[in-house]
């Protein structure tokens, strides 16, 4: 988008600047500035309530900062609502299984596609737009292992599916950034074996830069290249999973926020 | 200055009332999420239970004693038998079989009661009106204003100070609270529907003597309360307090001061509020 | 697939019949029912599709029964252009309060709809000198086809042209909610939000729907002008708006025909027990409330499923 | 079989067993047949009642010699006082059922839509209930006949005996439809015109439930008077609010039509109100004390306005089709064009030029009398058919 900038050295694919959002008196994040580098795959970690959803909410743009900015391919993005912003690339999976349950595997997938690709106002025919997203969210489906399941009601699938079929939906829009709002929450280990090495494959297959908020730390220090530790909304330490296994802080961050 | 008074008397009287309604209509939202269509009605039956009740006791105040709880258990019932079958589905089925059973209640008091209407007269404490100023008021409104005033403490005590209503308002305030109630949850809705139903009755019984009981009242005043409701907020009893008196002077002001816009304005307003404001006064986004 | 061509096909051979085996008073109360039928199937785009309740969706089918009747009673144009400027100032009026209304969701959208369709419905009361107040516009002609063309005049006539629009209309909805476009609002009515994140904004596609649904309800509206000969502001109030909902959700919401079988049932369950008691509403509202607990797909959702099992 | 009273002439089945054989060939001939697409459900129900009230006593009445030595029958439908459902269901009487005459539609909007229709379908509509003036003015045909007094009559009589009356200053209180906008449009140009005073008007909705910002206004205009123009349920309750307001006292309320269902649900509050009647059933006439008898013993209550209305409308109908010697429609509407009847209250001569009936008017007041357990209509002044009857084809009096 930016050729410009990108002469002056590697461009972060997305960079934040002092981000922060307050409810009220509440400070969920603040003066958070990441950068995270194109095919990174980036993990954000924290105790409970360290504004790690909220993060990504200012990410992609479903909530708006109250200070700070987002740059996504080195554009200041922060003034775009959320519908724009995943149209410039930045696709995300929902903490809380969010899709559309009364309708079929296949069909949650090809409106994700069909959102991205556009002519979404053709209210007549449209064979063309319909068949060519079908082709892309079976591709999806197949890279995530539901092509079997395409035409049950997205409703009827099992947990751990319906968080796969979650991460299908971002990934079919082929999006440059993928933000993944814990993935493995609430499913069985051999689940979460089984999803960290979809998305590994994903990452790979895609060429996708991929932001995870995670609680498992096996699965954060298995598939992250750097890790972003949040407390009290506030970024405490950055690094790789060995910098931030030794981090002293961090621990102490950890330690004092859980029980 | 005797004019304001009056105009200020009348907002208020019809407030009262609106509240009486607009309470229960709001508190069956916040716990049950279910807009109740067929509330209006059961003001209706109050009405005319206050009738039957004064004529076989020839006195008003033990109808204000008896019917709301006679309503409250008719309501509780139907909640039992029908609603709790159906909690699972999309909002419109709830609030459309409530549409249903205002059908059947309505038309089951007409056949029991008849087309004319039946006027209750207020106990002769409260007949005539008295000189307030220069201001000659029924003292029958008076009694609403302090009717409603009364309810809407009690109401608001009973939410604020008491571990039943602190429970409620939880809930009220956040509906996944909801399944924190575990398997209490059939019975608060039931119980939280039929209070709603006994403070319509109880504004049911109150209104006969102003407007008499009669068919249709019910209708007329469901649509009232709805906007009082949305104006405050779904949900909120200090909204539907807000509420009330909004609506309130908004009838009684405009048609004193600009009468061709009776048929609107209370339309008007809630539009208004609406668009400022999408969830109500003191409403939350959904 | 095969079994649903067959009975719309079926479907389509009894409407062309039908004008030959019905006596002529079940013909023009087949003809009411079909009216009410489009109008349902318009109220299922936005309320079936979409998950949008306006509870204000008769003041659209009102401006079309106006908008009808004056262009036939003062310039006496054929009936295609009544039918074209009904359904095109219901649309015209359904965009601004469309903008303001999906600026809300759920109750607060339909409680924004009844605000302005009370308002609309007042605007026809009150504006005496152009819609007769509460009176109404009455002596609407049927005028012909087209100058020079068929007479409408005779039941069978009004009919033919009834069923046509119906017929034309349910195809058009179907294609809407197959298209693209459709298949977007179903994604608008599982998950706003999700849709949201997904790349696109849900206002232009809640918009755009409202507006079409009221195209279709004022179309149902502008035929009803002409057919019944009157418009009045009854058919405005929040009342009838409200048994549009229970037209759809007894014969099925999100299903299209089935709201047209709905308006159907809730109409004959009307006509044929108000010949017996002034208490009939009694037994509609025990009829709704049944349907609704026990069939929670309507008629067509029920026989669908049933269809699936066996 | 509620619905349909299905009365036979002498060899009916009640009657039947020992009836001679040629007096059942009458049946070979068929029933006249009646049709009332009534609102006998919805707000205004009482009102569809009283029609079928009284058709159920003309029913019993005319059983014994029928029409034309054929059997009247009835047939009942319910418009829940909705247009559309009127026209339907007068369409389904009309093409199912057969029916040649139309009655017993309720609400103006109803009548002005059914009636629009009844040059196409061919058959009668004889309104006992519907006020509104352009039925015999604007909206005229000839398949239409108006028994009843109409709105402007009404308007008409209230205000000639105003005329003579110590009150100079009136306010105009009418409900925001065609009926009260009319009404009080017509009270005001003839109040006028008799050089008093109109200081105040205004138009509640329909359905109003709190009166106090128009008693507040009415109290603050010191009028001797206020003319109401309100339907059954909305007088009620302005009745009632304005006792408790104790503004009775000090206004007279003047109530375009002063009926027996208004007064029996306000009861002794309503003492002391003037205004029409369209029909008083205390008028005292030897036919209406009979008639006033036979109907509280059917129905075990005084007759309001609208049953004796809808009795004569039935009687005179027979009497008219008994003259035409058929029940072909046009040549019913020839015998009936200037034709006379003698009704409950007096004498009726129908106009041809606008098909209304020219009768007479009355202004009445409300009193209590311990003969009756409600209050009742006295009649105040008696106004012969000429003086009440509008110009032909307008709303308006010479």
């Amino acid at each position: 988008m930016t050729p410009l900038l990108e002469t002056r050295g590697p461009t972060p694919l997305l960079e934040t600047r002092g981000l922060g959002r307050a409810f009220g008196a509440l400070q969920a994040v603040a003066g958070v500035s990441l950068a995270v580098q194109p095919m990174e795959l980036r993990a954000v970690i924290g105790p409970n309530g360290a504004g790690k959803t909220t993060l990504f909410h200012l990410i992609s743009g479903l909530l708006a900062p109250t200070a700070g900015h987002v740059l996504f391919r080195g554009d200041d993005v922060t003034a775009l609502a959320a519908p724009a912003r995943c149209r410039r690339g930045i696709s995300r999976t929902f903490q809380i299984t969010s899709i559309f349950p009364e309708l079929s595997v296949l069909e949650n997938v090809r409106i994700a596609v069909q959102l991205k690709i556009g002519d979404n106002f053709r209210l007549l025919g449209g064979r063309a737009v319909l068949e060519a997203s079908e082709q892309r969210a079976r591709d999806s489906l197949r890279l995530l292992g539901l092509d079997d399941r395409a035409d049950e009601l997205a409703s009827t699938l099992p947990h751990g599916d319906q968080r796969l079929l979650e991460i299908a939906m971002a990934a079919a829009q082929e999006p440059a950034l993928l933000l993944l709002d814990e993935p493995t929450q609430g499913l069985s280990p051999e689940d979460t074996a089984a999803t960290v090495a979809v998305i590994r494959q994903v990452a790979r297959e895609r060429k996708l830069t991929i932001i995870l908020v995670e609680h498992d730390m096996d699965v954060v220090f298995d598939l992250a290249d750097r890790i972003s530790v949040l407390h009290f909304g506030q970024l405490i330490a950055e690094g790789t999973a060995a910098e931030i296994r030794a981090n002293a802080e961090v621990q102490k961050a950890y330690l004092g926020g859980l029980d | 200055m005797a004019n304001l008074l009056e105009q200020l008397l009348n907002a208020l009287a019809l407030a009262g009332l609106l509240f009486l309604v607009s309470a229960g209509l709001s508190l069956v939202f916040g716990i049950l999420r279910v807009v109740n269509f067929a509330h209006g009605v059961f003001y209706m039956l109050g009405a005319y239970l206050g009738f039957t009740t004064v004529a076989l006791s020839g006195w008003f105040w033990p109808a204000l004693v008896v019917v709301p709880p006679v309503v409250g258990v008719l309501g509780a019932l139907l909640e039992s038998s029908t609603l709790r079958f159906i909690y699972r589905r999309p909002p419109i089925y709830q609030l459309l079989l409530t549409f249903g059973l205002a059908l059947i209640l309505e038309e089951s008091i007409r056949v029991l009661y008849g087309p004319t209407a039946k006027g209750v007269e207020p106990p002769p404490l409260l007949q005539g009106a008295i000189d307030l100023g220069g201001v000659l008021y029924p003292r029958y409104r008076l009694f609403l204003v302090v009717l409603g005033c009364t309810v809407g403490v009690a109401v608001w005590l009973f939410l604020s100070r008491t571990r039943a209503g602190l429970v409620i308002r939880a809930v009220a305030q956040n509906s996944e609270m909801a399944d924190c109630l575990g398997a209490d949850v059939a019975r608060v809705r039931t119980l939280v529907f039929g209070a709603a139903c006994a403070l319509a009755g109880l504004g049911g019984v109150a209104a006969a003597p102003m407007t008499t009981a009669y068919l249709g009242m019910g209708i007329n005043v469901i649509v009232d309360a709805f906007v009082v409701v949305v104006i405050g907020g779904l949900g909120s009893i200090g909204g539907s307090m807000a509420g009330s008196l909004i609506v309130g002077a908004a009838q009684t002001w405009g048609a004193f001061y600009l009468p061709e816009t009776a048929m609107v304005i209370m339309y008007a307003v809630m539009g208004a509020i609406l668009v400022f404001r999408p969830w109500g006064l003191f409403g939350e986004e959904e | 697939m095969i079994p649903s061509r067959l009975s719309a096909l079926a479907a389509l051979v009894a409407l062309a019949v039908v004008p030959w085996v019905l006596a002529r008073h079940q013909l023009s109360l087949l003809t009411d029912l079909l009216i009410a039928g489009l109008f349902a199937m318009s109220l299922d785009l936005i309320m079936g599709y979409t998950g949008m309740v306006s509870f204000g969706h008769a003041a659209y089918f009102g401006l079309g029964a106006y908008a009808s009747a004056l262009v036939l009673l003062h310039f006496a144009q054929p009936v295609p252009v009544a039918l074209l400027a009904g359904a095109l100032l219901a649309g015209a009026v359904a965009v601004p309060v469309g903008w303001f209304s999906t600026r809300a969701t759920g109750i607060y959208f339909a409680m924004l709809t009844l605000a302005f369709a009370q308002f609309l419905y007042t605007v026809a009361y009150k504006w005496r000198d152009l819609t007769g107040g509460s009176d109404g516009i009455a002596g609407v002609p049927k005028t012909p086809l087209f100058w020079g063309g068929p007479s409408l005049a005779s039941s069978r006539a009004f009919y033919f042209l009834v069923a046509a629009c119906v017929v034309l209309s349910l195809f058009v909805c179907r294609a809407v909610v197959r298209s693209p476009f459709g298949r977007a609002l179903q994604a608008i009515r599982e998950n706003e939000r999700r849709f949201t994140s997904l790349g696109r904004d849900p206002r232009p596609f809640k918009l755009v729907v409202f507006v079409i649904a009221a195209v279709f309800a004022g179309l149902a509206g502008a035929l009803f002008a002409p057919f019944r000969g009157f418009a009045s502001p009854e058919v405005m109030f929040w009342v009838f708006s409200g048994q549009g909902l229970m037209m759809v959700i007894m014969g099925g919401i999100g299903t299209l025909v089935g709201p047209v079988l709905g308006a159907m049932l809730f109409i004959l369950i009307q006509e044929v027990l108000s010949s017996y008691t002034e208490h009939w509403m009694i037994f509609t509202g025990v009829v709704f409330v049944l349907i609704v607990i026990f069939l929670p797909g309507g008629l067509v959702g029920t026989a669908r499923r049933l269809g699936a099992r066996g | 079989m509620r619905r349909r009273d299905f009365l036979k002439v002498a060899g009916g089945a009640a009657a039947g067993v020992s009836a001679p054989i040629y007096l059942r060939t009458a049946w070979a001939q068929g029933p006249i047949k009646i049709g009332m697409p009534a609102a006998l459900s919805g707000s205004n129900a009482q009102y569809g009642i009283q029609a079928r009230r009284a058709a159920e006593l003309f029913a019993r009445d005319i059983k014994a010699k029928g029409i034309l030595g054929r059997p009247v029958e009835f047939i009942y439908e319910d418009t829940g006082g909705d247009p559309a459902t009127a026209v339907r269901k007068a369409q389904k009487l009309v093409e199912k059922d057969g029916v040649k005459f139309l009655t017993g539609v309720v609400l103006s909007s109803e009548a002005l839509a059914v009636s629009a229709k009844c040059p196409e379908w061919k058959v009668v509509f004889m309104s006992t209930i519907n006020g509104a003036g352009a039925l015999t003015a604007k909206a005229f045909h000839r398949y239409f006949f108006r028994v009843n007094t109409s709105g402007p009559m009404g308007a008409r009589a209230v205000s000639l005996y105003l005329a003579e009356s110590p009150m100079k200053r009136f306010f105009a209180l009418g409900s925001d439809y065609a009926w009260g906008r009319d009404s009080v449009g017509s009270f005001t140009t003839q109040i006028t015109a008799a050089k008093k005073e109109v200081v105040g008007t205004d138009f509640p909705p329909v359905g109003t439930k709190d009166f106090a910002s128009y008693i507040a206004k009415i109290r603050q205009s010191r009028a001797d008077g206020v003319y109401l123009a309100l339907p059954g349920q909305d007088a009620t309750i302005y009745l009632k609010q304005a006792h408790q307001f104790g503004l009775n006292r000090e206004v007279k309320p003047i109530m375009e039509i002063l009926e027996l269902e208004n007064m029996k649900a306000v009861g002794d509050a309503m003492v002391g109100a003037i205004g029409s009647s369209r029909y008083p059933f205390t008028v005292d006439t030897p036919k209406n004390r009979d008639f006033v008898k036979r109907f509280h013993d059917l129905h075990g209550i005084y007759p309001d306005m609208f049953d004796g209305e809808t009795y004569e409308g039935l009687e005179w109908l027979a009497q008219v089709i008994g003259k035409a010697g058929t029940d072909d429609v046009e040549k019913v509407i020839d015998a009936w064009e200037d034709s006379s009847y003698e009704g409950l209250e007096g004498p009726f001569f129908m106009r041809k030029c606008d098909h209304q009936a020219v009768q007479p008017g009355f202004a009445v007041e409300c009193v209590k009398d311990p003969k009756y357990p409600h209050p009742i209509p006295r009649i105040l002044a008696t106004y012969p058919g000429e003086k009440v009857t509008p110009k032909c084809r307008t709303e308006e009096f010479s």
